[in-house]
């Protein structure tokens, strides 16, 4: 059926589909975990093969094409870029590293609960892989729909109004954007058996009037622009985030975020360049703003999730006005940013999820010297909030760097402002860790243990790499310069 | 004016008359026999415009055959006009007869300059309207459709037959 | 005669139908206001017929028929159409005694 | 043609119908491939079959068997007259059939009310119901009144028409604006096919009329019946009016707004889930809309593809729906635990009823916007359908919640179950599986049924 | 070019590798092994660092490039050592003070835990390692990694003792203003990116031409609020004093030798670019002279003995500013330097008190202390002196430079800078004479405690008091002996840019006499004074009133900043939180939903479930249709 050879990107797509649809017949509970664990952990492999097979282009899965609307000239097409392999790996590394971080909790109905996480993996995948615009909208609803189901089966007690509002918000976003999407299409030229295309080289191609490029504009904009997201879109964040069980918000906040920022890159800039051109200060205005706003709220946050909810959405932005500053500089940071936020915030939510498996609160004013009994857990959770402070020598101290001297190229005043989110973080930051880990002991507190070995592991590799990244972040640079120099040509 | 005008006017003021007196009768059997006068008025007008066919059945099928059904069931009922129900709401009846003027005035509004409206009707002459004719028609090339309201006929009779059926 | 006051004529029928269906509550009477609705239907069919005659006669004879055979299966339908409503206004009856369409508001909302 | 074979079941229970149609479909389909008639039946041109029509057709015809089969057992149970209510559903049908492949308005109005007789009986069957009863005049007395509008419509149109003719394509309109007689029929006649669509603001009787009627028959009418009716709109307007297609697109834009708002958002508040239904099939309906707003190959495609994704979803949820104690949203709380057969088929046709990818359903609506935004005009329109769609999630979402995410009351402990076991058998999960299935492989590959359309 | 420099890496990467030894096996170390580790590694950095400073006395300079740490189609970012002048010396300061201070950590820090011991060291090998990345960058980027490196280490220290909260928040607070100057500084580096597409040193004071003076003024501007921040000056200076929280090796290193002269490190790296900028010059001279006067009067009368030091810290990095304003960036490298020594030795002393009073800082409750730590004694009588500006002790030579300097520039800065230096005399020796003379006002039980220290802590006393000595010998004016400033010709090659564009101005011996002699004047009146006055202390009751108040109160600043900054910015956070997020944008959100629930309730009553009702409405259609259809 699907012609000539297997190759990678289709591996990572159907792997954990498949995998993840075994699951749900798996007889034994015990089992379900060990199972979606090492299909994770193949999936991660494969994820190294398309980071080590670089120059194949067979493997890439450029060469291929599956004809699957063939009168309407959508294919099943995938390949790797740069920018493709990077969110692939995220996503393949992320989710070996959730399932092992959250071994030990119970689930109800795991078999549901895993497939469903595996599902979400493949609609991730599909997302970073496609090259046709249809298979991707598919696959940007497929990602969506199990972790709705995740979302409001497991979690906290207002999960599902949380989640409703976040799936409604979501949904409309991509109805829009599907609008957009065809309406492109239709101005697409024919292929051999349509009258038009789907793929991405059709769409890439395609010159709009400006007129009609304003509106179709905003139509991805506000999809990408609520997954990401972005103020004034980000109101169904905190909450989800809050009320999801911590393993889903991982998957929320490390990859599905990235949807948006990819959304962006890889389909919004080529096709509407002069709108881009024209809103660019918009977005970045807005961007910026979301920036110092969740900065500010998350001073006040006192819900360790939600503090970390806001902070991610200060650190989307600032990625957001750096795509929108098309400067070249900003992009490289956007690339590794788009990686590093994704471990970072992982990391912080793995913290998070030990305190409250231990102390069964996440109310930072109920929380109090945990480093007197968890020393480890402090030193790594230090260290993932410094990542997220973007201290120098971590991850994302490069990402940043990057993104505010593209910014900066933009617009100075734009720069000072979104500078003092770097502040801010450092307030809410500081604050958090502070009233959590120092400080003398509470009765909630005082019963805490040290965290088991394959916690420290976890987070050790997390910090690891946090670590490596910041000292050289070049292997990521070399990653995605073929796609940064298709967006900065495409602009010339 | 001639005689076919005339007849014109007074079934055509008959049938409206008949109409108006059949909405606004509080009697049901009243409303009846108003409507088959209206029905007489029509059928005089098809008489006019040479459809025999059409008057004859129109006045078997319709005033005698459905009408009496009609007043049938309202004697079964023991229907009479103090068991009519009232239009309590008398906004309803403005309303409803505002609405349902405007419908004619609309139209009779369109179509007053177009062209088409002031073509002449063929009257008391042709012969497409005799039973010879339509006849043939109805058995050759309307055979299908013929045949097909023998299915309406079928699902009408069972239906009747499933709903008035006493449960058993 | 011009078709025009046809025209008028059965629209008027058809008018008087609908504000008949609009005030009146009893339900044979609403049904029978409908039944006037499909005569206006009829009258204008052949009111048109006979007006194509005028025109198409010769050329094309069976224009006019066509309308006549048609209101010949208005008629047989609307036949049908009487039995299948008297019986359910009967069975509604049997249940509440009442022929008021306004006593039928259980399903709203 | 197809009165014969209808006569045989009228005195057979649930096999022979079952078998009839198998036939039927065989049949069918076998001309649809040769592209020659099966029998050769004088209808004078009445009747016209193209790959669109028997596409159509095969669909309609499929769902039904589909139907039978998925609720064959819940016939039985309405009443004692089974055999005739399988031989009224076939009359009705004949009446879509008919209604899917006329020629002339005679027979569109033939058919039409072929569907639609059998139906008021239906509607009313279940006789000591007073809702039925209430639900059987509604439809009748509104049915009628539109028949009425129809046949008006009707007159209008052969008065303007110069060449005196019933023939839908025979139609002179020249060119420019169209004479006005035409455009009072074409009003009329759109008036009437969209109450049979139940297209806002004809659509008052939807609501009552399916709550009353009996769940089983209800599932018919809302899916094949609707359907049907689509098939006859845009046929009509298709060969009618297709020429003059800008002079009226305006209209049925507004039908099709007025549609999918007042569906879409009265749906969202109802707390039965029937009832929800009939409100979702009338929003279902404003997307179907878009097609004869479009009227192009994308909408005719698509209209055939939404009519196979929507009443097989529809049918589907009907089928659950039966099996159920409590019709409202609450009485599906905690199905997921007790019957996860039927919660996850359920959700699947949820899904496509909201058009998420991968379900037939998103495919369908994906050819009506298509087909819309490539028909060039009223781009708001598509904007304001996506975002009723998006409300539409919210109402679907609620059962799904409802089945998953909450617990079941203490009465449905008490009870046993939610559903009744004693009827869900495993054959009848297998269909809703077989169902389900089909429903996602038409989301991935629907020109499984639009390619029919090519031969 | 000179291959024996290239083990310079080893400098930072020993530290480094002390921190990770040391925080990587704290629970296995024990305590001995934990101190000789950590100040092990440093010694071996010292000795390399001078061994390093040898060759580069030779004129020797290096550049090592390790490998790219970024390097894009539009940045390139090495990780570049640079090894010069400037840089050398501040390796011999920061690794020949850090280990100084590490011994005598090894002794202060003896009552803590081992598992904190080590700790403690791995976080002051961590900081010795980010101040040498920091000193040593070979461009802004690495310098910038070691600029917010220090920071951490300097809140990881602040924050040592970490159950206390009031630590945490001076920990905190020394972050965050850090942080506000770091802002600075990272848009700095934007700006030059963006000019010109590189940070490092070498080309961008290479290409200084292509940049317009607007440029210049802004980027040095930018350059300096970062300056400000990390070197403790108005208006980001308040974290200082706070700072003290720390241990007070801690505060000896990080919060007076070497941490807060990153500030004058950066300056007089980039001094081309400031040398250009005439602006931002008297900017920085104004800030620092009134950082050096403000700081001084709230040290007057402060009663805590690391507080007195702290604002003395603040004060003698005012100066230094004044110098690089005016030009004489000798001169505040220089002052660093001196002031290294002669601070270090202070707060050693001050740490050595405060060891031998049981933690007690507040100066009411000392006196009389010569009696019993002779040698703490001695060595803080010359790190007074020393820092009061007497003649022959280092300070006298550094300040004078810079006083000298900006009397050049502008005679009121001198007028200003004399004044200050007035007021330095007064309040150290007021520390001296209520710390050690007079009669002891504490506790029987802390005079029972009163011992001399160890020698671990008194070694480095030692060894500091005879720098803080002879430290300034090689910065002789040329007044007093021909070639006698040899600091001068070592750092030539830094500032040979600067010079040719700003010409020292020469200014006749008898001026420069009598400069001197007026300012040594000055504080030999203010220190004999206090000395008096102090020495006979008697603890009063008694509320300071009037600018004594104000004084003590440290002007109100932390108040003031509360009010302006704090404040306003958690109203406008609760503001936003409560208002703006949960009313106006989720509230609009939940609006439309509301709106569509609300829509959907008021809708369904149009179906009401009477068939007239429905007709009519049906009606109202088929008019309106018609309307649109036939008249529109």
């Amino acid at each position: 059926m699907f012609g000539n050879d297997i190759t990678i990107p289709h591996l990572l797509i159907f792997f954990p589909l498949v995998a993840g649809l075994i699951t749900f017949f798996i007889k034994k509970d015990a089992s379900v975990k060990a199972w979606s664990l090492f299909s994770a952990i193949i999936t991660l492999f494969i994820s190294f093969a398309s980071l080590y097979y670089r120059n194949n282009t067979a493997l890439s899965g450029l060469a291929f094409n599956y004809e699957w609307l063939k009168y309407m000239g959508a294919s099943f097409s995938v390949s790797l870029d740069g920018m493709g392999r990077l969110l692939t790996f995220l996503t393949a590394l992320c989710f070996p590293v959730i399932f092992i971080a959250t071994f030990k909790t119970l689930y109800k109905n795991p078999k549901a609960f895993y497939g469903l996480m595996l599902l979400s993996q493949a609609g991730l995948m599909g997302v970073f892989l496609s090259t046709d615009a249809l298979l991707f909208y598919f696959f940007w609803e497929l990602a969506l729909i199990p972790v709705y189901f995740l979302c409001s089966r497991w979690g906290g007690e207002k999960r599902i109004p949380a989640t409703f509002k976040f799936f409604i918000y979501t949904f409309t976003g991509s109805l829009l954007m599907l609008i957009g999407i065809i309406y492109v299409y239709l101005h697409t030229g024919a292929t051999p058996y349509s009258d038009h295309s789907f793929s991405m080289q059709a769409f890439h191609s395609v010159s709009l009037m400006p007129s009609q490029q304003n509106w179709l504009f905003w139509l991805f904009f506000i999809a990408f622009a609520v997954k990401m997201p972005v103020f004034p879109f980000h109101t169904w964040q905190p909450d989800t985030y809050e009320q999801s069980a911590t393993a889903v918000t991982m998957v929320l906040s490390g990859v599905m975020v990235k949807m948006g920022l990819f959304g962006v890159i890889r389909w919004l800039l080529p096709l509407f360049p002069a709108a881009v051109a024209r809103f660019d200060n918009i977005v970045i205005v807005l961007s910026v703003i979301g920036m110092i706003y969740a900065s500010m709220i998350a001073i006040k946050q006192d819900d360790l999730k939600r503090l970390v909810a806001y902070s991610s959405i200060a650190h989307i932005g600032l990625m957001c006005a750096a795509i929108f500053t098309l400067q070249q500089i900003a992009l490289e940071g956007v690339m590794i940013q788009m990686f590093s936020h994704g471990i970072n915030i992982i990391g912080m939510w793995i913290v998070i999820d030990l305190i409250e498996k231990q102390t069964g609160t996440r109310k930072i004013s109920q929380l109090g010297g945990v480093s007197q009994k968890a020393p480890v857990l402090t030193i790594l959770l230090v260290v993932i909030a410094l990542a997220n402070i973007a201290l120098p020598l971590t991850n994302a101290f490069v990402g940043e760097l990057l993104m505010f001297s593209g910014l900066f190229k933009f617009s100075f005043w734009y720069t000072a402002i979104a500078g003092l989110s770097i502040i801010l973080a450092a307030v809410y930051t500081l604050a958090m860790v502070q009233k959590v880990f120092y400080g003398t002991t509470n009765p909630l507190t005082a019963t805490m243990n040290e965290i088991s070995w394959n916690e420290k592991m976890i987070l050790s590799v997390i910090v690891i790499i946090i670590l490596m990244t910041g000292v050289y972040p070049q292997p990521f640079f070399n990653l995605t310069k073929d796609t940064i120099a298709t967006i900065i040509t495409s602009f010339k | 004016m001639n005689v076919i005008e005339i007849l014109f006017w007074f079934l055509s003021v008959m049938a409206l008359g008949g109409a108006v007196m059949v909405v606004s009768s509080k009697s049901p059997v009243h409303s009846i026999l108003y409507l088959i006068l209206t029905f007489f008025a029509i059928s005089g007008h098809y008489i006019l415009m040479n459809a025999q066919f059409l008057a004859i059945v129109n006045i078997i099928v319709y005033a005698g055959a459905i009408m009496v059904l009609f007043l049938f069931v309202v004697m079964l009922m023991n229907l009479n006009a103090d068991s009519e129900p009232h239009q309590k709401n008398k906004w309803i009846l403005y309303i409803g007869g505002i609405a349902g003027g405007s419908l004619l005035l609309i139209i009779v509004a369109a179509l007053k300059q177009t062209a088409a409206a002031t073509q002449l009707v063929q009257m008391n002459s042709g012969n497409t309207g005799l039973i010879k004719n339509l006849g043939m028609l109805l058995f050759t090339d309307y055979v299908f459709p013929f045949e097909i309201s023998s299915i309406l006929f079928l699902s009408a009779m069972i239906g009747a037959v499933i709903i008035s059926k006493k449960e058993a | 005669m011009p078709v025009y006051y046809y025209i008028f004529l059965a629209v008027a029928l058809f008018s008087i139908g609908v504000i008949g269906v609009l005030i009146r509550r009893n339900m044979i009477i609403i049904f029978m206001c409908v039944e006037l609705m499909l005569n206006a239907a009829n009258l204008l069919l052949v009111a048109f017929s006979k007006m194509h005659q005028q025109v198409l006669g010769d050329i094309k004879p069976t224009a006019a028929s066509d309308a006549q055979v048609f209101v010949f299966f208005i008629m047989v339908v609307a036949a049908a159409e009487v039995t299948v409503g008297l019986a359910i206004i009967v069975m509604l009856y049997r249940n509440t005694h009442s022929v008021d369409v306004n006593f039928l508001n259980r399903l709203k909302n | 043609m197809f009165g014969g074979v209808f006569f045989k079941n009228k005195a057979t229970p649930k096999y022979w119908a079952i078998a009839g149609l198998v036939a039927i479909i065989i049949a069918n389909c076998l001309e649809l491939q040769s592209g020659e008639p099966f029998f050769a039946i004088n209808v004078s041109n009445m009747l016209s079959f193209n790959s669109f029509n028997l596409t159509f057709i095969a669909v309609a015809l499929s769902c039904t068997l589909l139907y039978f089969l998925l609720s064959g057992r819940d016939i039985e149970k309405v009443g004692a007259n089974t055999p005739e209510y399988f031989a009224l559903i076939f009359f009705v049908l004949c009446g879509v059939c008919l209604a899917a492949t006329f020629n002339t308005l005679l027979i569109l109005f033939l058919g039409i009310e072929i569907m639609s007789i059998p139906l008021y009986i239906l509607t009313g069957s279940d006789k000591r119901n007073l809702k039925s009863n209430e639900a059987a005049l509604k439809y009748f007395l509104m049915g009628a009144f539109s028949t009425g509008i129809m046949l008006m419509g009707i007159a209008f149109l052969y008065g303007g028409n110069s060449e005196g003719s019933f023939f839908i394509n025979n139609i002179n309109l020249g060119e420019g604006k169209m004479p006005v007689m035409i455009a009072i029929g074409m009003v009329f006649l759109m008036i009437s096919m969209s109450f049979k669509v139940s297209a806002a603001p004809f659509h008052f009787w939807t609501p009552d009329v399916y709550d009353g009627a009996p769940t089983v028959f209800t599932s018919f009418m809302a899916t094949i019946v609707k359907v049907g009716g689509f098939i006859a709109f845009i046929r009509l307007f298709e060969n009618s009016f297709g020429k003059v297609h800008g002079q009226w697109q305006m209209l049925i834009a507004v039908i099709t707004a007025a549609t999918l708002f007042i569906g879409n958002l009265t749906a969202v508040f109802q707390q039965s889930v029937k009832r929800m239904l009939a409100y979702s099939s009338i929003a279902q309906a404003g997307f179907m809309l878009l097609a004869i707003f479009a009227l192009n190959d994308t909408a005719k495609e698509g209209l055939i593809l939404y009519s196979a994704a929507y009443s097989l979803a529809t049918i589907g949820l009907f089928a659950i729906l039966i099996k159920m104690h409590d019709y409202t949203i609450d009485g599906f709380n905690g199905l997921g635990k007790q019957q996860p057969v039927l919660a996850v088929t359920a959700t699947i046709f949820l899904l496509s009823l909201t058009g998420i990818p991968l379900t037939a359903g998103f495919q369908s609506k994906f050819f009506m916007l298509m087909a819309a935004l490539r028909d060039g005009h009223q781009h708001w329109l598509v904007l304001f359908a996506v975002l009723c769609a998006a409300v539409s999630a919210y109402y679907y979402f609620k059962i799904i919640q409802a089945m998953f995410f909450k617990e079941g009351s203490q009465d449905v402990k008490d009870h046993g179950s939610i559903a009744l076991g004693e009827n869900i058998t495993p054959a009848f999960k297998l269909l809703l599986i077989i169902t389900a299935v089909l429903i996602i492989v038409l989301g991935l590959f629907p020109w499984l049924i639009t390619e029919w359309l090519h031969y | 070019m000179n291959n024996s420099l290239q083990i310079v890496w080893l400098i930072p990467f020993l530290p480094l590798i002390g921190f990770l030894i040391n925080g990587l096996g704290r629970n296995n170390l024990s305590k001995t092994l934990a101190g000789l580790i950590g100040s092990g590694v440093i010694l071996a950095s010292f000795l390399i660092s001078v061994y390093v400073f040898f060759i580069v006395k030779d004129g020797n300079t290096h550049l090592a490039h390790y490998f790219d740490f970024i390097n894009t189609a539009s940045i390139k970012v090495g990780f570049d050592f640079q090894v010069d002048q400037l840089s050398s010396l501040f390796l011999l300061i920061i690794t020949g003070v850090g280990f100084l201070i590490h011994v005598y950590s090894t002794s202060y820090m003896q009552a803590e835990e081992p598992k904190d011991f080590a700790k403690y060291f791995s976080f002051l090998n961590l900081f010795v390692f980010s101040m040498l990345l920091l000193v040593m960058g070979g461009n802004y980027i690495i310098m910038f990694i070691g600029w917010e490196g220090v920071g951490l280490c300097s809140y990881l220290l602040i924050g040592y003792w970490f159950k206390n909260n009031d630590y945490n928040n001076a920990a905190k607070k020394a972050f965050i203003m850090n942080r506000i100057g770091d802002l600075g500084f990272l848009l700095a580096v934007f700006w030059l990116l963006a000019k010109l597409g590189t940070a490092d040193y070498h080309e961008v004071f290479a290409n200084t031409a292509k940049l317009t003076a607007f440029d210049i003024t802004g980027i040095t501007l930018l350059l300096f609020v970062g300056a400000t921040g990390k070197s403790a000056q108005i208006p980001l200076y308040t974290w200082l004093p706070d700072a003290m929280a720390g241990p007070t090796p801690v505060s000896a290193l990080i919060h007076a030798a070497t941490m807060v002269t990153a500030g004058i490190y950066m300056i007089a790296r980039s001094n081309i670019l400031f040398t250009m900028a005439p602006a931002t010059q008297t900017v920085v001279a104004i800030i620092g002279l009134a950082t050096a006067i403000l700081a001084a009067t709230i040290a007057l009368k402060q009663n805590d003995i690391k507080k007195v030091l702290a604002y003395s810290t603040v004060s003698q990095l005012g100066y230094m500013f004044l110098g690089l304003g005016v030009g004489a960036y000798t001169g505040a490298v220089f002052h660093v330097m001196t002031h290294a020594f002669f601070k270090a030795l202070l707060f050693l002393g001050a740490g050595s008190v405060i060891h031998a009073m049981g933690g007690e800082q507040d100066m009411r409750n000392m006196g009389g202390l010569k009696k019993h730590m002779s040698i703490t004694h001695i060595t803080f009588l010359l790190g007074c002196l020393a820092i009061a500006g007497m003649p022959p002790f280092s300070g006298f030579f550094s300040k004078d430079e810079i006083l000298a300097a900006a009397f050049a520039k502008n005679p009121a800065f001198w007028v200003i800078g004399v004044l200050g230096a007035l007021m330095t005399a007064f309040y150290m020796f007021r520390l001296y004479a209520m710390t050690f003379q007079g009669k002891f006002r504490g506790t029987t039980e802390q005079e029972h405690h009163l011992h001399e220290s160890p020698a671990a802590i008194t070694f480095p006393l030692i060894i500091l008091a005879i720098l803080a000595v002879i430290g300034g010998w090689i910065g002789i004016p040329e007044i007093f002996m021909q070639g006698g400033h040899r600091l001068e010709a070592f750092l030539e090659p830094i500032f040979t840019q600067s010079n040719v564009i700003a010409a020292k101005h020469e200014m006749p011996h008898v001026t420069e006499y009598t400069l001197m002699a007026i300012s040594v004047l000055a504080a030999l009146i203010a220190l004999v004074y206090a000395w008096n006055k102090f020495s006979k202390y008697q603890k009063t009751s008694t509320e300071e009133a009037g600018i004594g108040k104000v004084l003590a109160n440290k002007w109100y600043v932390d108040e003031l900043y509360e009010a302006i900054f704090v404040k306003p910015l958690q109203s406008l956070t609760a503001f936003l939180t409560n208002i703006i997020e949960k009313n106006i944008i989720d509230g609009f959100v939940n609006g439309v939903g509301k709106a569509v629930n609300y829509g959907s309730r008021q809708i369904r009553l149009l179906q009401n479930g009477l068939v007239g009702t429905y007709v009519l409405l049906m009606v109202l259609g088929i008019l309106i249709l018609f309307i649109i259809q036939l008249f529109l």
